[in-house]
C-alpha cells in the first residue's frame, strides 16, 4: 500500500509548479491553464484524505466534484475576459496589459 | 423647554446654550445669510456670540448665588465601551465659567470689531460670499472654544481643542489666494499648514497623556482623573509624571511655548481680528487652562511643576528678546503675547493658579485691545496708501478696478505692517494712538493699569518660591516695557516715513467702540483681583475650585522694582527710537551697540533655521537614505530605468532647488509631507501593473508565513 | 518492490513530466495538450484510491470539456502566437525559489504531521464501488445539498457573465 | 428521509428570496425596453428592501441550517446575531451600490440590465459568507461572490482600462482561490471534516498540528486576498482605478464586509486554538497593511487609485481589530469595534465614491485630484459633503470614522497591542496628508469641475455625509448592536 504521504507530496509537487506556471507565463490563458493544475492538485489531497481518513464517509469526493464545477465556473468566466480584453487590446500577453500602475 | 425649567436661582440647564448658540448663528449665515446683507450677516454672527455671553454671564451667576456650588450638565450620552463612559456633560464652576466670560465677552466685541475690519477686505476683494466664510469661522470658534471650557472630560476637551485648531487652521489661511508683493498668497496657507503641523506635534503629547490616564486611572473624566491619581501617586508616580509633561507637551503647542512656539509668529498672516481673538485673548491661553483645569494632577508631582515654571519663564524672556528685534507691529505683538503666556504658564506652574488666571483675563483685554488697534493702525495706513494710488492715477479710478489698481501700483512694494513705514501717527489716527497707548501701559505693567496688578502678582509669587524665575521674569518684564516703548516711538511718534503714514486716515466708528470698552477693560481690570484685604474677589472666586489658594498682599519692594525697571526701559527706548525721528532707511539704532546680539534677535534667534538643520533636514536625509539607499541600488537593478531618471530629476531639481529657492518657512511645513510623498512615489514602483510580480508578491507572502509557521 | 508502488512512481513521474511540458512549451495549444495528458494520468490516481466516479468527472469534465473549451479560444484568438513582449528578468529566477521553497516547506508539512493528526486509518479494500457512487449520489443530495445548489447558481452566474462579457449588443461594432 | 425541512428554508430565507429575485430580474429585464432600464434598477433596489426586511425580521433568532442527518451539530449554515447584522450591512451596501450605479451607467452609456442581476448574485453570495458554517460553504460563497465581481469590473467593455481590470482582478482572484482550496484541503486532512463546529472540538483535543496551522494560514491568505491586506493588495489600485466607479465602490465595502466576516467564522469558530501562531501572522499583516496602504497612497495623483490604497490602509485598521482573536477576554469587544468600523468605512466610502462618480466623465477624465479644484465654490453641498468622508477617513471629529477609530484603538490597547495601536495612531497622522490634500483642492485652488445634476446620486451622498456626522455624536446604539451581536460567538 502507498503511504498517503507520496499522494501528499505528489499533489504538493504539481501544485507548485501550477504556481510557477501563473507567474513564468506571459500568455494569459497559459496562466489559467496555471491555475487549473493548482485546483487539480488540491482534488488529489481531497480524494486521498478521503481514501486514507474514512473511505465510508464520502465528503471528501463530494468536495472534489464540487471543485470541478467551480474550476467550469472560473474557466468560462476567466476565457470569457480573455475574449473580451482581446477584442479590445487584441492581444493575451499579461504583460501587455499595464495602463494601469503605480 | 430650557428656558422655562430655569428658575431665579439656576441658570445650570443653559449650559447648552453655550455651544447651541453659535452653532445656531453659523447655521443661519451658512444656510440663508447668502442673502443678507454684510451688516446682517454680522449682526446674526455678533449677537450669537452675545448670547454666549449673556448665558456665561448667567451660569457665572448661577454659581455665585449657589456659593461657587458648581455642576455637571448632562446632554447626551457619546461613548460606553467596557468601563469607559463619556458623555457630553457641561462642567460649570468657577473656572469654567471665568473663562467663558473671557472668551466670549472679548469674542463679541471682536466680532463687532470685525464687521468693519472685514467690510474693508470685502471692498479690496471684490468677493462678498468670503465675508460670510469669515463669520461662520468665528462662530465656529466660540463653539468649539466654548466645548474645551465646558468640556467636563479630557476627551470632550480634546474634541474642543482639535475644533480651535481647526478653526485657526481654517483663519490662518483665510487669504490663502490673497497675492501681493509684500507678502505672496503661498505664505498664508503655509503659515497655516506650519501651525497645523506644529499643533499636531503638542496633539500627540495630549493623546498620549489621555491614552496613559485611561489606561492607569481607568478614565477620563475630571473628577474620577483626580480622585484616583493620588493612589497612583504614591505607588507609581513615574506615570504622574509622564502624564503631567505629556500635557505640557500639548501645552507647550496650543499656547506656543518654547520649543513649539514657531508657528505663532506666522499666524499673524491671519486676518487682525483672528490674530486678536484667536492667536492673543483666547485659543492660546487654552494651555494655561489646561494646566490650571489639572491643577490636582500637577499638585501631585513638584518636578513636573518645575518643568512647567522653567519653560514658562524660558518663554517669556527668549520670546521677549525676539520681539525686541522684529519691525512688522503684528510680529512685536506675537511674540509679547508668547512672552506673556511663558508668564501664564510659570505662574501655573508654580501652582499660582490665580495669579495665573488673573493674567490670563487681563491680558486677554490689553492683548486684544492691542492687536485690534494695530488692525486699525494696518487698515489706516491702507486707506492712506490707497488714496495716494488714486491720487498718482490722476484721482479718477473708480473703485470698480481695484484689481486693476492693485495689479498696476506694485513698482513699490508696500507692507502696511511695518513699522519702518510708519511714524507719526499719533495726528493722523488720534483715537488709535491713545487705545494704544491704554493697551501698552497695561502691558508694560503700569500703575494702575489691569497689567499692573496682574504682572505683580505672578512676580511676587514668583520671588516667594522660585527666586532664580523671579529674576527671569522681571528681566522680561524689563524687555516688554523697552520693545513696547520702542514701537510706541517708531509707530505713533516722530514725523512720518512714508507718504502713506502722513495719509492715514482714522477707522470707523464700528471698530473703535470695540476698543474703547476693551480699554475700559484694561484701565480697571485690575479690579478684579486687588491685593489688599478684602479685594481678592478673584481669588475667593476660583477658590471654590481650585481649593484654598494663598491670598497674598502688595510687597512694595517687588512692586516698585518693577515699576522701575519698566520707566527705566521706557526712557532707554525713548533715548533710542523717540529723541530723533529715523529716516526709513535708516539701521535699527540698537545694531551698533549690541552688534550680533541684534542680529540674533533680528533673526528670532534663528530657532526657524536650527529646526531646520536639526529636524526637518534629518528628517530628509533619513528618506533620502532610504530612497537613495534601500531604493534606488536595491530595487533599480531589478526594475525601471524610470528610477533612475526619476531620482537624478529629483536631485537635480528638488533638491538642489530646495535648498536655493525655499524658504525656511515653506521648508519646514512642508518638508515633512514632500520627502514622505518621495518616499512613497518611489516604493509605489513595485506597482508595476504587471499581473505575474502581483502573484509574486501574494506568493512571496504565503512563503513567509509558512516559513514562520515552521521555523518558529 | 511492489506491483503498486511500481505504478504509482511511473504515473508520478509522467504527471509531472506532463506539467513540466505544459510549463515550458511556448505554444498553449501544446501546454493544453500537455494538461490533457497530466489530468488523464491523475484519473488514474483517482481509480488506484478506489473513486471510480471522480475518475470518470475528471475524464470527462477536465480532460473533456475544460480543455476542449480552452483549446478552442486559443485557436479563436489565434493566440498561439506570441508577440515578444517586455520582460522581467528577475521574476523567472525569484519564482523559481520560491516555488521550491513552497515545495519544502509543504513536504516537510506533510512528514512532520504528528500522530495526533486525525486518526489514519489503513485503508480497508474499497467499497464495492456501486455502493460507494450510491453512497456518494445520497449524500450529494441530503447533507450537501446547500453546496449542491449553490453550485448551480454558480454555474448560472458564470453563463450570464459570460454571455454579458462576449454578447455584443445590437449594432455594436467590433 | 425528508430533504428539506422548512426550518432550514427559515434559516436562509433572506438570501433565497434574494437569488429567486435575481434570476426573476433577469428574465423580467429581456422585456424591458433599452430606455426604461430605471425599472430594472428600480426592481433591483426593491428587492434588496424586501430581503433587508425579512433580514431584519431575522433579529434575534438563532438556528442551524443544513444540518447533517443524524447529527444536528454539524450543519452548513447558522443564523445568529452576528450573521443578521453582517447581512444587514451588506444589503445596505447593495442598495447604495443600486443608487450610486444608476446615472453612472446611463452616463457612460454602458447601461444593461444584467449589471444589477449580477450584483444581486454578488450580495447572495457574501450573505453566504456571513451565514457559512462549513469550509465547503465558505469557499462557495468566496466564488459566489467573486465571479459576478470579475464580470462587473470589466463591465465597460469598450473602455480598457476596465477589460484590464476584470481580468487581472480574475487571474488573481482565481491564484488567490487555488491557496484557499489548498488550505480547505490540508485542513480536511488534519481533522477530517470540513465541518467548523467539528474542526474546533477535534482541534482542541491534542496538540496542534502542523498540517491544520498551514492549511489555516493559507485560508487566512485566500481571505487577507479579498480583503487586500498586504502582501495580497496589489491588484487592489489596478482594479479599483480600472473598474467602473460603482463597481469599485462596491467592491470597497461589500467585498470587505463579506471577507471579515468569514474570517470571524472561519477563525472565530474552527481555530480559536491556534491564536498563538495566527494572531503574530494577523499582527504583522495588519501592521504592513496600515503602513503601505498609506504611505503609497500620497503619492497618488488620481483620486481613484488614492481611494484604494486608502480602502487597503482601512483594512489594515479593521485588521487590528481581528488580532486579539483568540483572548476572549478581549475578543468580543475587539470584533465589536472592528464591526462598527466596518459600518463606518461603509457609509463614508459610498459617499465618498458617490463625489467620484459625481464629477466622472466619459473615457476617464475628472479622475485627477486636481479636477477637484474650484468645487467648493461651483458646488459648495458636494465639496462640504466630500470634506465631511475625508475628515471621516483621517478619523476627525465629529465623524463616524473618529468615533470608530477611538472604540478600534481602545480596544487594540485593551488587548496590550500597544505597538500596534502606534502604528495606527502614526499611520492615521500621516493619512491626514494626503486626505487633506484633496480638501485643500476643492476649497483653495481654482478650477472649473463639471458634474450632472442626478437625483439618486445626490441623495446618496447628502445622506451619507448626514449619517456620517450625526451618528458619530449618537454611535452608541449601534456599537450596542455590533457588541450584542458578536458576544455569542465567543
Amino acid at each position: 500500500m502507498i503511504p498517503l504521504s507520496w499522494y501528499l507530496i505528489l499533489s504538493a509537487a504539481l501544485f507548485s509548479i501550477g504556481l510557477f506556471g501563473v507567474m513564468a507565463r506571459r500568455n494569459a490563458i497559459a496562466i489559467l491553464l496555471g491555475i487549473e493544475l493548482m485546483f487539480n492538485a488540491v482534488n488529489i489531497n481531497l480524494v486521498a484524505f478521503w481514501r486514507y481518513l474514512d473511505p465510508t464517509i464520502m465528503n471528501g469526493q463530494v468536495f472534489a466534484i464540487i471543485v470541478f464545477a467551480v474550476a467550469a465556473a472560473e474557466v468560462a468566466v476567466g476565457l470569457a475576459l480573455v475574449i473580451s480584453v482581446y477584442r479590445n487590446r487584441k492581444t493575451v500577453v499579461v504583460d501587455d496589459l499595464d495602463l494601469l500602475k503605480w | 423647554m430650557l428656558f422655562s425649567e430655569a428658575t431665579t436661582t439656576s441658570f445650570f440647564s443653559l449650559a447648552p446654550w453655550l455651544v447651541f448658540a453659535p452653532v445656531i448663528g453659523l447655521l443661519i449665515n451658512i444656510i440663508i445669510g447668502g442673502r443678507f446683507s454684510e451688516k446682517l450677516i454680522g449682526a446674526v454672527a455678533s449677537v450669537a456670540s452675545g448670547a454666549t455671553f449673556i448665558v456665561s454671564l448667567l451660569l457665572a451667576y448661577s454659581v455665585w448665588v449657589g456659593h461657587g456650588q458648581g455642576e455637571s450638565i448632562f446632554l447626551a450620552e457619546w461613548i460606553h465601551v467596557g468601563s469607559l463612559s463619556l458623555d457630553w456633560t457641561f462642567r460649570v464652576d468657577s473656572l469654567s465659567t471665568t473663562m467663558m466670560l473671557v472668551v466670549s465677552g472679548v469674542g463679541t466685541l471682536i466680532h463687532i470689531y470685525a464687521i468693519g475690519y472685514m467690510h474693508e477686505d470685502v471692498r479690496f476683494k471684490n468677493d462678498p460670499s468670503r465675508f460670510r466664510r469669515f463669520f461662520v469661522f468665528l462662530n465656529l470658534f466660540i463653539a468649539a472654544m466654548m466645548i474645551l471650557v465646558s468640556g467636563d472630560s479630557y476627551l470632550m476637551l480634546f474634541v474642543g481643542w482639535e475644533g480651535v485648531g481647526l478653526c485657526s487652521f481654517l483663519l490662518i489661511g483665510f487669504w490663502f489666494e490673497m497675492d501681493t508683493l509684500a507678502r505672496p498668497s503661498w505664505a498664508n496657507s503655509n503659515a497655516a499648514k506650519k501651525a497645523f503641523i506644529v499643533n499636531r506635534i503638542g496633539d500627540l503629547g495630549f493623546l498620549i497623556a489621555g491614552f496613559l490616564m485611561f489606561w492607569y486611572l481607568g478614565s477620563l473624566q475630571f473628577d474620577e482623573v483626580f480622585a484616583a491619581a493620588p493612589e497612583l501617586a504614591d505607588t507609581q508616580p513615574g506615570i504622574i509624571i509622564a502624564i503631567t509633561l505629556f500635557l505640557l507637551v500639548g501645552v507647550a503647542g496650543k499656547s506656543a511655548q518654547i520649543p513649539l512656539f514657531v508657528w505663532l509668529p506666522d499666524a499673524m498672516a491671519g486676518p487682525t481680528p483672528v490674530s486678536a481673538l484667536i492667536h492673543a485673548a483666547t485659543m492660546v491661553t487654552a494651555g494655561v487652562y489646561l494646566i490650571a483645569r489639572s491643577a490636582p494632577l500637577y499638585n501631585l508631582v513638584e518636578g513636573a511643576q518645575s518643568v512647567v515654571v522653567i519653560v514658562g519663564a524660558a518663554t517669556a524672556l527668549f520670546a521677549a528678546t525676539i520681539a525686541v528685534g522684529q519691525y512688522d507691529i503684528k510680529k512685536v505683538l506675537a511674540y509679547s503675547t508668547i512672552s506673556q503666556l511663558g508668564f501664564m504658564v510659570a505662574a501655573v506652574g508654580m501652582g499660582a493658579y490665580v495669579a495665573g488666571i488673573f493674567h490670563l483675563v487681563t491680558h486677554a483685554f490689553f492683548k486684544a485691545l492691542l492687536f485690534l488697534s494695530a488692525g486699525s493702525v494696518i487698515l489706516g495706513l491702507e486707506r492712506g496708501h490707497h488714496l495716494l494710488a488714486h491720487a498718482h492715477n490722476g484721482g479718477a479710478a473708480d473703485h470698480d478696478d481695484e484689481e486693476e489698481v492693485r495689479r498696476t501700483e506694485p513698482a513699490e512694494v508696500f507692507d502696511p505692517g511695518d513699522m519702518r513705514n510708519m511714524g507719526g501717527i499719533r495726528k493722523t489716527m488720534p483715537v488709535t494712538f491713545w487705545l494704544y497707548m491704554i493697551g501698552s501701559l497695561a502691558l508694560v505693567g503700569i500703575i494702575p493699569f489691569a497689567g499692573f496688578w496682574s504682572k505683580d502678582e505672578i512676580l511676587l509669587d514668583a520671588s516667594l518660591k522660585y527666586p532664580a524665575v523671579y529674576w527671569l521674569l522681571s528681566t522680561a518684564a524689563f524687555f516688554t516695557a523697552f520693545y513696547m516703548g520702542r514701537q510706541i516711538w517708531m509707530v505713533f511718534f516722530g514725523t512720518a516715513r512714508h507718504e502713506a503714514a502722513a495719509n492715514a486716515q482714522e477707522s470707523p466708528k464700528i471698530m473703535t467702540v470695540p476698543l474703547m470698552v476693551l480699554a475700559g477693560l484694561s484701565i480697571l481690570g485690575g479690579l478684579l483681583n486687588l491685593p489688599f484685604k478684602g479685594f481678592h474677589n478673584l481669588g475667593h472666586w476660583l477658590e471654590f475650585t481650585l481649593g484654598e489658594v494663598e491670598l497674598l498682599g502688595l510687597d512694595p519692594t517687588v512692586a516698585g522694582l518693577s515699576t522701575l525697571l519698566a520707566l527705566a526701559a521706557i526712557f532707554i527706548s525713548w533715548l533710542l527710537y523717540g529723541r530723533v525721528t529715523l529716516k526709513q532707511a535708516d539701521r535699527d539704532p540698537l545694531k551698533k551697540p549690541l552688534g550680533f546680539v541684534f542680529t540674533g534677535m533680528e533673526n528670532k534667534w534663528f530657532v526657524d533655521e536650527a529646526y531646520k538643520a536639526m529636524i526637518v533636514d534629518r528628517y530628509t536625509d533619513v528618506c533620502r537614505f532610504l530612497a537613495d539607499v534601500i531604493d534606488s541600488r536595491f530595487w533599480h537593478d531589478w526594475f525601471h530605468e524610470k528610477l533612475i531618471v526619476g531620482t537624478y530629476n529629483w536631485f537635480s531639481n528638488t533638491g538642489l532647488n530646495y535648498y536655493a529657492d525655499q524658504k525656511i518657512i515653506d521648508a519646514f511645513a512642508n518638508g515633512l509631507g514632500r520627502t514622505t510623498k518621495y518616499l512613497s512615489a518611489s516604493v509605489r514602483r513595485i506597482q508595476n501593473g504587471f499581473v505575474r510580480s502581483y502573484a509574486l508578491s501574494v506568493f512571496l507572502g504565503v512563503v513567509l508565513i509558512l516559513g514562520y509557521l515552521i521555523l518558529k | 518492490m511492489s506491483p503498486e508502488l511500481i505504478l504509482f512512481l511511473v504515473l508520478s513521474l509522467v504527471a509531472i513530466a506532463a506539467a513540466i511540458g505544459m510549463l515550458i512549451s511556448p505554444n498553449p495549444v501544446y501546454s493544453a495538450l500537455f494538461l490533457v495528458i497530466n489530468f488523464s494520468t491523475v484519473a488514474v490516481f483517482y481509480l488506484i484510491l478506489g473513486a471510480p466516479f471522480i475518475a470518470m468527472a475528471q475524464i470527462t469534465i477536465y480532460a473533456g470539456a475544460i480543455m476542449v473549451l480552452f483549446l478552442f479560444v486559443i485557436m479563436l484568438l489565434g493566440a498561439e502566437k506570441l508577440a515578444p513582449g517586455k520582460v522581467l528578468p528577475y521574476q523567472k529566477p525569484l519564482a523559481i525559489g520560491l516555488a521550491i521553497v513552497l515545495m519544502v516547506e509543504s513536504v516537510y508539512a506533510v512528514l512532520a504531521r504528528n500522530p495526533s493528526d486525525a486518526e489514519i486509518i489503513v485503508p480497508t479494500e474499497a467499497a464495492n464501488s456501486i455502493d460507494a457512487m450510491r453512497d456518494l449520489g445520497i449524500m450529494l443530495f441530503s447533507d450537501y445539498l446547500l453546496p449542491f445548489e449553490v453550485t448551480s447558481i454558480l454555474l448560472l452566474v458564470a453563463m450570464i457573465g459570460a454571455i454579458v462579457l462576449t454578447k455584443r449588443a445590437k449594432g455594436e461594432q467590433e | 428521509m425528508p430533504p428539506i425541512n422548512f426550518n432550514d428554508i427559515e434559516v436562509l430565507l433572506p438570501l433565497i428570496i434574494l437569488v429567486i429575485w435575481a434570476c426573476l430580474l433577469l428574465l423580467v429585464d429581456l422585456f424591458i425596453p433599452k430606455k426604461h432600464k430605471w425599472l430594472t434598477a428600480l426592481l433591483a433596489a426593491f428587492g434588496l428592501a424586501l430581503t433587508l426586511g425579512f433580514t431584519l425580521s431575522q433579529l434575534g433568532s438563532e438556528s442551524n441550517g443544513f444540518c447533517a442527518t443524524g447529527k444536528p451539530s454539524i450543519c452548513m449554515v447558522v443564523l445568529d446575531g452576528f450573521s443578521v447584522l453582517v447581512n444587514a450591512l451588506l444589503l445596505l451596501t447593495g442598495l447604495l451600490g443600486v443608487a450610486l450605479a444608476y446615472g453612472y451607467l446611463k452616463r457612460m452609456g454602458i447601461e444593461r440590465g444584467e449589471y444589477y442581476t449580477l450584483m444581486l448574485f454578488s450580495i447572495s453570495g457574501m450573505m453566504l459568507m456571513a451565514q457559512a458554517s462549513d469550509l465547503i460553504i465558505v469557499f462557495l460563497a468566496l466564488e459566489l461572490l467573486s465571479l459576478p465581481l470579475y464580470v462587473l469590473s470589466a463591465f465597460a467593455r469598450s473602455n480598457s482600462d476596465s477589460q484590464e481590470a476584470g481580468l487581472k482582478y480574475f487571474l488573481l482572484g482565481a491564484f488567490s482561490s487555488g491557496f484557499i482550496l489548498y488550505g480547505i484541503a490540508l485542513v480536511y486532512g488534519a481533522t477530517g471534516s470540513t465541518s467548523l463546529s467539528q474542526i474546533f472540538e477535534i482541534a482542541s483535543v491534542g496538540t496542534s498540528s502542523l498540517l491544520l496551522t498551514i492549511g489555516a494560514a493559507l485560508i487566512l491568505v485566500g481571505l487577507g486576498f479579498k480583503v487586500a491586506a498586504v502582501p495580497f493588495h496589489m491588484w487592489t489600485p489596478d482594479v479599483y482605478q480600472g473598474a467602473p466607479t460603482p463597481v469599485t465602490a462596491f467592491m470597497t465595502a461589500g467585498a470587505k464586509i463579506a471577507g471579515f466576516a468569514a474570517l470571524l467564522r472561519v477563525f472565530g469558530s474552527a481555530f480559536p486554538n491556534l491564536s498563538e501562531d495566527i494572531t503574530p501572522i494577523l499582527w504583522a499583516l495588519s501592521a504592513a497593511t496600515m503602513i503601505v496602504g498609506n504611505l503609497l497612497a500620497i503619492a497618488q495623483t488620481n483620486i481613484k487609485r488614492m481611494l484604494a490604497y486608502s480602502s487597503i490602509a482601512h483594512t489594515g485598521y479593521i485588521l487590528m481589530a481581528f488580532v486579539p482573536y483568540g483572548n476572549p477576554e478581549v475578543a468580543p469587544v475587539s470584533i465589536a469595534a472592528g464591526l462598527f468600523y466596518l459600518f463606518a468605512y461603509t457609509i463614508t466610502n459610498f459617499g465618498a465614491w458617490g463625489v467620484v462618480i459625481a464629477l466622472e466623465q466619459k473615457e476617464s477624465k475628472g479622475l485627477q485630484i486636481s479636477d477637484y479644484a474650484g468645487l467648493r465654490r461651483k458646488y459648495p453641498v458636494l465639496a462640504g459633503a466630500m470634506t465631511v468622508f475625508m475628515f471621516s477617513l483621517i478619523g476627525f471629529p465629529p465623524t463616524l470614522g473618529m468615533v470608530g477609530k477611538f472604540y478600534l484603538f481602545r480596544a487594540v490597547l485593551s488587548g496590550g497591542y500597544t505597538g500596534l495601536a502606534i502604528i495606527g495612531v502614526v499611520t492615521s497622522l500621516v493619512s491626514a496628508f494626503y486626505y487633506l490634500r484633496v480638501v485643500v483642492n476643492m476649497y483653495m485652488f481654482a478650477g472649473e469641475p463639471k458634474t450632472d445634476n442626478e437625483f439618486w446620486l445626490r441623495f446618496t451622498i447628502a445622506g451619507a455625509a448626514l449619517v456620517t456626522v450625526v451618528f458619530s455624536l449618537v454611535p452608541q446604539g449601534l456599537f450596542a448592536w455590533a457588541s450584542r451581536a458578536v458576544l455569542k460567538l465567543f
